[in-house]
């Protein structure tokens, strides 16, 4: 909680939402005892700035200076008082819906979905017209007209939050619905709080203002928006008293500013993905005499001495530190390595496919005689895909839900240069039919196929310009083993026919070491040991190969033992610094 | 390549806008000739309404002002009776008959003549549809008969010489349309037939809508105006915006800082008259809560007044602070000198205070006025929220009576929520308009007549103060029966005296009758020097006698 | 004999799909019994969708099941307990769940997750509360105590928060813990101490664990007994070692023979058919996808058959000792 | 055509919801509203003539389920009743007057905003850091927290009033004759673009940010990473894979802040002097003219129902994802 404060004070939208912010409400706080009476008539009306009134006079001859500073004061009384009392209604009756579910969620999620609809300054009008006058029925009239949203955030809130298993969790330690709600729930949404406030808080001032400018405030007030009501009635435009409404107007814009800033920098905060990247100095890649060494006949790939750099808040980090490997065509090398050693940045490296916050500060990447690191981006479009391809992780949501297949694979065949939407379908058919799968769902969207389906989808899809390697980048990993052994015996036999090398990326060492002819381990960035399968299988030299070999437990060894010794240390290590790649976990 | 679909409005609004800026419509096109812009009615649209009768009813400025006349017409500035569709009225010797000679030659605007029989026959339609009969026509008429063509008797069932008035402005609606309508309530009559100089609807549409002259039309070469045409404004600002650019020929706008903003802009053509024929506006002080029951106390509370700052700020001092008659300028003929000169309406904060001494609401050591029983003197003034000139009044006066130690708040209620509070008694204090008629007899009658006065929580049309006086009310019976000018002035003599003597109301200003004209294009509008009506179109059905004037100048 | 420590019998659960006017269900548990036993580690084994997660809320009366019954110590608590697990309960059942990152609230401290159960089934006073706070957080190896007692979930890895997780569990000293996977959200190298650590715990303290895994290799390393589940079915249930060493059931065998071992993994085919059509309603739900079923297996739910002292298989070409043994299982 | 059957049936509910709550609000206020109804005749009437009155305007005292559904009897019919302040003209003729002009303003207004809005934050989220996203997505932040009708102000104050370059009220010239004319639409979109373009001005930095975020949301996906992989040009990434995916969302918030929008523009409505419904909503609420304000309330959110659907039949088209639930 405090941290998040912290966290949001350092932050710059916020510093300067938060200052704007800060300096109205003094003013709407201490200002009324700075300024003369604003109702007071102190000149002659539709008087221009002078030195005596410093903003004009209105057109009654008040001093707009006055107006507008003890305007402030009830304009954000209200629009605070109904900023809350909406949070807190919607909130209510949002998480009341979104924890209990069922009928109570139905009536009330219908009921909100109703209101929601219903546009809110008409019915703010209807209602304001048959109550009586006064701030306490603005403030009725808003919550009113505007708690729908509300309620529909925070039951969504409640609902993904009800579902997560630190509720079931509690609800197993024996805790009580209420508690789980005032205790479990409750804190999590705190940052949600804050926006909603903040966001309800922008839209009561904008209401407010706009119901008062009509007259269906209390007139005899002094608000920002019956100043702007009286500039109108005095006839400021008439009169091109242009100094009545101006100041007023942008009073209320920065105050609505400065809470746009405001919740634009919690969405910052709680959405990394918003915030902009740190900036990454431009690192001019060093050629080593290792890395000038052309590459060597019949290797496809040489990697030479690679590093990556993330940049993070504290300067930047290497994930990939100094790697060299080369894949020969059509050999099967396998990159394994727990969460956080960068083989999935090196799989993105080759096709220079790094996230902006990422770059490749050192060594090359030799592809059948180019240097990818080299190409400019016209060459490098054209180089990616044709030449070296990807199978992703999560063929899910790699593929664009919104496109069927075969545009999708027509998408790719036109970028490389072959054209006709009839021969894409066509060559697509033929690959959906080489994985195994009907040419038919060529005219299917992506979320009509089964996650193994679409897996396959991804290697046909990676196999349509017959590149020479294809990366895989733990393709197998979200499937269940029948699959992934389906999967796996499919891509093996398209690789004997079509020749291609494959680069293939997992945790799952035991699995890289039946699949390929080589196998890279990687720990903390860098390659520890290379070597074929059989030399690893036999006995592994690096000690990290050995302690993840014996990690995963074997079907037919006699194992069912006690952890070796060096693993009793472990659970004692400091939690391990995960880079801005992974941003934990999911 | 569906996003972009967003290009699509992108483009269309370039093409758009390039054409719409190109285009020769930017150019101002030239006005029709003779074509009077007048500013009345502020409607966002116009609906299409000319049903006369129905006085609740959104009909169109024109349709008592042009298609439909009435038999005579009151000005004000002379206090006469201007002869119109009627050529003369006489009332029999026992006052209980009343018979106007109608104008011969007048037809309706279909070309049909102008007869005794419409007459008799509007008149009935008023008490078959009691709805219609806002002035109350059928609680002293007994019989409305035609007497020849162009004669009709109306019978009184009592002496009710007030009733004149009633009578005579009650537009003339034709026998023989009327007569096929199903309701005359509910009827929106888009087709005027009437006598009235301007009768065709030329245009109608939601922002503009023009009358054209009536083919038939009785005085003959005239009205010399061709058309008038109506331009939608929704707002004062917005009439204003027209007036000042010179769109606008005539107006009835409220028009804050007009010489400035209006007339210094072409002074030569602009010009604006604001007599003080309004109704006069009053604070009401609930004469039956304490301590309103007195009469010093009343005075006090007016003497407390600074009326001219008061004018000044809320009226932007287009009118003056009232007198003890609180009449208004249309009674300048009526008016009491001696009444008038009471000095309970004089800003006097000094006898305001001796008064509320002796009235026994003594200062207390904080400087606030208590109550006989020690409890401190707060009262609320209650006003329409969304009427700014009385808001602006309101916090002067709440001002003004602080400092005579009075806890005095201004409270803001809509508009119905007022009106139901003033019209059932529940109010301390309100700010509110006076009732007006031909003869200051309504005005008195609703201020002081116990007659008018109903208890409490019940709705009272007006005297909302609930004051009643059986002197004042006597004289005021004996005015409905009287006849002669000289006498008449004497009764209403002792009725203004009485009111100054009583105070039941206070006083504030007289409500100006807001009327603008431009003389560029053209001339013969109604000014102080020569005032033939009222400036004011609002002033049914005087601006008859404006539009019949006017001319178009020559180009 | 004392009855087993827990006891469940044709257990169901289905739920409604489609909108809330369709009465179409899908089961996703369909009658499973099974026994489990003071200090005896029980696998749970299947694919995705089996029904092992259902399975795991059911028992951790987090879900209500349909039918059936389950006996705890021989009480029949769904009987006994209509309106939901009593505090009793839960003092006696506990879980452990998949993804540590999402069972710990990351609002509250490590500390205030351990003195919760403790206050509330009154393990602990609260004198002697934080004295028995750090006890368990030794009992999981997270020492310094002190210091894990006052981090926040953010501060700990994936290894630690899942022992905090355990230590959660142990801290109402339950009978039974119900562990729903919980290493496959771990790393690699962190995997096998957690697996250790509840074997060691658990063993010690005579507790009975249902261990849900779709990884037989875990299963063979850690458990005493295992059990197959298919499309919300016990298909094959028995000793550990029995049942993968020499499985059954033909999925057992399909299971068994996708577990990558071994560099002839790829070109061992696997003993499957593509689906050939929807699950028939009545008969065994792994039909479909057979390589030996015939018209028996589409019309009838075969019964439970036991081949040898524990091992049961649900197969009507065991039942009838017509199973083709030519499946290669491959090891 | 299962999910559009649903939709339909929610806006049905909602449809009759806010028939209800019109049927309501009035007669859970305090006070009778038959003396309001009067109290705008000012004294005009004598008290004789308001029973004679009161059954003009149809004031009951029957039992309220009776009125309520005799209310929606009347309804159905398309008998909104009688304006109080345009006695005795039918409320359904007086809202006809103005709603055409309110739906094609507000409409057009909004249209143009989210479509400029949501290719600014493409580009924006695009070129992050870029001018676009430092310094015009501020400045339209900014300019956004400007109540509608206060912009409206000042563009009239500036461009109208001030420099002369477009009229200050109505929607066309009073001398036209309405019609399928050149001229005439010309003169249309002349008075359109002072109005539109506060509003335009006011919401855009809305969509503009709105877009932005998802569209950033959706660059770091796998989807928009397959994409680059693929070698696909950057247009057709930008376009047809991000923005396209980004814009879903946006299009569902769209049909949201419909009902927003079009309040908002009544207000600006009231300043140009446009004959929309706006202003008509304000004279109701003035004269206490309840069934022209209830009308008004009613046809206004019908029309924003009847937009939502809209709204929901293009997400129906633009993510084969809804079309599966169908």
């Amino acid at each position: 909680m405090l941290d998040s404060i912290r966290r949001l004070l350092r932050h710059r939208k916020a510093a300067v939402g938060g200052s704007i912010l800060l300096f109205f409400l003094v003013l709407a706080l201490v200002g009324p005892w700075l300024v003369m009476d604003p109702s007071d008539l102190v000149g002659r009306p539709h008087q221009p700035p002078s030195s005596a009134h410093l903003f004009g006079t209105t057109g009654q001859g008040q001093d707009v200076l006055a107006q507008t500073v003890v305007g402030a004061r009830e304009t954000l009384a209200v629009g605070f008082a109904v900023g809350l009392l909406v949070t807190l209604v919607g909130a209510l009756i949002g998480v009341t819906a979104g924890y209990l579910g069922r009928r109570v969620d139905d009536a009330l999620s219908l009921t909100t979905n109703v209101f929601l609809v219903i546009p809110g300054l008409p019915l703010a009008i209807v209602l304001g017209a048959y109550l009586p006058s006064g701030p306490l029925r603005m403030v009725a009239v808003l919550t009113v007209a505007g708690w729908a949203w509300n309620a529909r955030v925070f039951r969504a809130e409640a609902l993904s939050l009800r579902n997560r298993d630190f509720v079931a969790a509690a609800l197993v330690t024996g805790e009580s619905r209420a508690r789980i709600i005032a205790r479990e729930l409750l804190p999590n949404m705190a940052s949600l709080l804050g926006s909603s406030f903040i966001g309800n808080t922008l839209y009561a001032v904008g209401a407010q203002v706009g119901l008062e400018f009509l007259g269906l405030g209390d007139v005899g007030s002094v608000t920002w928006g019956t100043n702007l009501y009286w500039a109108s009635n005095d006839a400021a435009l008439l009169t091109r008293s242009w100094w009545i409404f101006v100041p007023t107007g942008v009073c209320i814009a920065l105050v609505g500013f400065s809470l746009t800033l405001l919740s634009s920098a919690i969405d910052e905060l709680t959405n990394p993905a918003l915030k902009a990247p740190p900036a990454v100095a431009p690192i001019t890649p060093v050629v080593t005499a290792a890395q000038a060494e052309p590459q060597a006949p019949g290797v496809l790939l040489s990697v030479r001495e690679l590093c990556i750099d993330y940049a993070t808040e504290r300067g930047p980090s290497r994930v990939v530190d100094n790697v060299s490997f080369d894949i020969a065509p059509g050999e099967v090398f396998g990159l394994a390595g727990e969460s956080g050693s960068g083989k999935s940045t090196i799989g993105f490296g080759l096709l220079r496919l790094l996230p902006p916050a990422a770059r490749i500060s050192q060594g090359r990447i030799l592809f059948n005689g180019t240097d990818v690191t080299a190409l400019d981006a016209n060459a490098l479009r054209a180089f990616r895909w044709s030449q070296v391809s990807m199978v992703f992780q999560s063929a899910m949501s790699a593929l664009n839900p919104v496109l069927t297949l075969g545009e999708q694979f027509h998408d790719t065949l036109a970028a490389h240069g072959r054209a006709s939407r009839t021969a894409s379908y066509a060559r697509a058919r033929e690959l959906l039919a080489m994985v195994g799968l009907s040419p038919e769902l060529v005219n299917a969207w992506p979320h009509q196929l089964s996650g193994g389906m679409r897996q396959r989808v991804g290697i046909a899809l990676a196999l349509a310009l017959e590149p020479k390697l294809v990366v895989m980048d733990e393709p197998t990993t979200a499937l269940d083993v029948v699959v992934q052994k389906e999967l796996l015996q499919r891509m093996l036999e398209l690789k004997e026919r079509l020749g291609f090398a494959v680069l293939f990326i997992t945790h799952d060492l035991p699995l890289l070491l039946a699949i390929s002819h080589r196998v890279g381990v990687l720990q903390g960035g860098k390659l520890v040991e290379v070597d074929t399968s059989e030399r690893l299988r036999a006995g592994a030299r690096h000690p990290y190969t050995r302690l993840l070999l014996s990690s995963f437990p074997h079907l037919s060894a006699d194992d069912a033992a006690e952890p070796p010794p060096e693993l009793a240390l472990a659970a004692n290590a400091p939690a391990p610094v995960r880079t801005a790649l992974r941003g934990g976990h999911q | 390549m569906k996003p972009a679909l967003l290009l699509v409005p992108v483009l269309v609004l370039v093409v758009v806008l390039l054409v719409a800026c190109t285009s020769s419509s930017s150019e101002p096109r030239p006005r029709q000739p003779g074509t009077l812009f007048v500013s009345v009615e502020q409607q966002s649209a116009w609906v299409r309404n000319f049903n006369p009768l129905f006085t609740g009813a959104g009909a169109r400025w024109p349709t008592r002002a042009g298609v439909y006349e009435c038999m005579e017409v009151f000005l004000p500035s002379s206090g006469e009776w201007t002869p119109w569709l009627a050529t003369a009225h006489t009332w029999s010797e026992d006052h209980r008959t009343l018979r106007f000679t109608l104008r011969e030659g007048v037809r309706w605007s279909d070309g049909r003549p102008f007869t005794a029989e419409d007459v008799a026959y509007t008149f009935e339609l008023l008490e078959k549809h009691p709805a219609l009969d806002s002035g109350g026509a059928w609680r002293f008429l007994e019989e409305v008969r035609a007497e020849g063509t162009h004669a009709v008797a109306f019978r009184f069932s009592r002496v009710y010489i007030p009733g004149f008035s009633e009578l005579a402005h009650q537009p003339i609606v034709p026998r023989h349309v009327w007569e096929k309508v199903a309701d005359p309530v509910t009827f929106t009559n888009p087709e005027p037939v009437g006598t009235g100089p301007f009768t065709q609807v030329n245009v109608f549409r939601n922002q503009v809508y023009e009358m054209g002259r009536n083919p038939h039309y009785w005085q003959p070469g005239k009205p010399a105006v061709s058309a008038l045409r109506f331009l939608a404004f929704p707002t004062n600002d917005q009439a204003n915006l027209a007036l000042v650019e010179g769109e606008v020929d005539w107006a009835g706008n409220f028009v804050p800082a007009v010489d400035r903003t209006f007339v210094s802009k072409d002074p030569e053509h602009h010009s604006r008259w604001f007599p003080l024929y309004g109704s006069t506006v009053f604070l009401y002080p609930n004469t039956t809560r304490p301590p309103f029951n007195d009469v010093r106390v009343r005075k006090a509370l007016s003497m407390a007044l600074d009326r001219e700052r008061l004018v000044d700020i809320a009226m932007y001092g287009y009118t003056r602070p009232a007198d003890a008659t609180a009449l208004n300028d249309s009674y300048t003929g009526w008016r009491d000198a001696e009444a008038a000169n009471g000095a309970w309406v004089r800003h006097d904060e000094e006898a305001a205070n001796r008064l509320m001494d002796e009235a026994g609401l003594a200062r207390g050591p904080d400087g606030l006025r208590r109550m006989p029983d020690g409890q401190p003197l707060e009262l609320e003034l209650e006003v329409v929220g969304g009427w700014s000139d009385w808001v602006r009044a309101g916090q002067v006066l709440v001002r003004d009576l602080r400092k005579l130690g009075i806890q005095a708040h201004l409270k803001t209620y809509e508009f119905s929520a007022w009106y139901a509070r003033l019209q059932k008694g529940e109010f301390q204090l309100a700010i509110a308009w006076s009732l007006d008629g031909p003869t200051p007899y309504t005005f008195y009658k609703w201020l002081l007549s116990p007659r008018t006065v109903r208890p409490v929580g019940e709705v009272a049309a007006a005297n909302w103060h609930r004051f009643g006086d059986v002197e004042a009310d006597a004289l005021l019976t004996r005015f409905e029966t009287e006849s002669s000018p000289e006498k008449q002035k004497e009764l209403m003599a002792g009725v203004q005296r009485r009111f100054s003597e009583l105070a039941p109301a206070i006083p504030l200003f007289p409500n100006p009758s807001w009327g603008e004209a431009s003389t560029r294009r053209f001339t013969g509008f109604p000014d102080a020097r020569n005032p033939y009506a009222r400036l004011s179109p609002h002033a049914e059905p005087d601006s008859l006698l404006v539009l019949t004037r006017l001319a178009p100048r020559e180009p | 004999m004392s009855p087993p420590l827990l006891e469940v019998t044709g257990l169901s659960r289905s739920v409604q799909v489609g909108g809330f006017l369709s009465r179409s269900r899908r089961t996703l548990l369909n009658g499973v019994s099974f026994t489990l036993e003071r200090g005896e580690i029980l696998a749970l084994v299947g694919e995705s969708g089996s029904g092992k997660s259902t399975l795991a809320r059911v028992l951790a009366r987090l879900d209500a099941p349909d039918g059936g019954s389950l006996r705890l110590g021989g009480e029949d608590m769904l009987a006994a307990e209509k309106q939901g697990a009593s505090l009793g309960y839960r003092g006696r059942v506990q879980m452990v769940f998949q993804d540590p990152f999402a069972s710990l609230n990351p609002v509250h401290t490590v500390g205030y997750h351990l003195e919760r159960p403790l206050l509330r089934h009154g393990r602990a006073t609260r004198a002697d509360l934080q004295a028995r706070v750090h006890a368990l957080l030794e009992s999981v190896g997270l020492t310094p105590a002190e210091s894990f007692a006052r981090r926040f979930p953010h501060e700990l890895s994936g290894g630690q928060r899942q022992r905090v997780a355990v230590a959660r569990a142990l801290a109402v000293e339950p009978d039974v813990i119900i562990a729903d996977e919980p290493t496959s959200m771990l790393d690699v190298s962190t995997r096998r101490e957690v697996l250790q650590l509840l074997r060691g715990l658990t063993k010690a303290r005579g507790i009975g664990i249902l261990f849900i895994t779709h990884d037989l290799a875990s299963a063979r390393h850690l458990a005493d007994r295992v059990m197959v589940l298919y499309a919300g079915s016990v298909v094959e249930s028995g000793r550990t070692a029995e049942v993968l060493s020499a499985p059954r059931h033909p999925y057992t065998r399909l299971l068994r023979s996708a577990v990558p071992e071994g560099a002839d993994f790829l070109r061992a085919p696997l003993p499957v058919k593509a689906s050939t059509g929807p699950v028939p309603p009545n008969g065994c739900a792994f039909a479909p996808r057979c390589p030996h079923a015939d018209a028996r297996c589409h019309a009838t739910r075969p019964p439970e058959h036991v081949s040898a002292a524990d091992h049961l298989v649900r197969c009507h070409l065991e039942a009838s000792k017509g199973v083709v043994d030519d499946a290669a299982v491959s090891s | 055509m299962h999910y559009l059957l649903r939709r339909l049936g929610f806006y049905l509910i909602a449809a009759w919801a806010s028939l209800t709550l019109n049927f309501v609000i009035p007669r859970l206020a305090p006070g009778d509203p038959a003396s309001a109804m009067f109290a705008r005749f000012e004294g005009r009437v004598q008290p004789e003539a308001m029973e004679a009155l009161r059954a003009a305007f149809g004031f009951t005292d029957a039992p309220l389920h009776q009125q309520y559904f005799t209310y929606l009897k009347h309804l159905l019919t398309g008998d909104l009743g009688l304006s109080y302040a345009y006695y005795p003209s039918r409320v359904s003729e007086v809202i006809g007057t103005g709603l055409v002009w309110t739906l094609g303003l507000a409409g057009c207004a909004v249209i143009i905003s989210f479509a400029v809005g949501c290719l600014l934050g493409v580009f924006a989220a695009w070129n992050r850091g870029g001018w676009l996203d430092s310094v015009a997505a501020p400045a339209f932040a900014f300019l956004g927290a400007f109540p509608y009708f206060w912009l409206a102000m000042l563009a009239l104050y500036l461009f109208g009033f001030g420099l002369g370059w477009f009229p200050l009220r109505h929607a066309y010239s009073h001398d036209l004759e309405p019609g399928l004319s050149f001229t005439f639409a010309a003169d249309v979109v002349r008075h359109a673009v002072l109005p539109a373009a506060s509003i335009v001005v006011a919401t855009l930095g809305g969509w503009m940010l709105g877009m932005r975020n998802t569209m950033v949301a959706t660059l770091g996906t796998d989807t928009l990473r397959l994409a680059h992989a693929k070698g696909l040009p950057p247009r057709q990434v930008m376009f047809r894979y991000a923005a396209r995916n980004a814009l879903l969302p946006n299009v569902t918030s769209f049909g949201m802040a419909l009902g927003f929008v079009l309040s908002g523009s009544l207000l600006t409505e009231i300043v140009f002097s446009y004959p929309g419904t706006g202003y008509l909503l304000i004279l109701a609420v003035r004269n206490q003219d309840y069934p022209l304000m209830q009308g008004l309330f009613l046809v206004i959110t019908l029309a924003v129902l009847a937009a939502n659907f809209a709204v929901d039949m293009l997400c129906l088209w633009l993510d084969p994802r809804t079309r599966a639930h169908a």
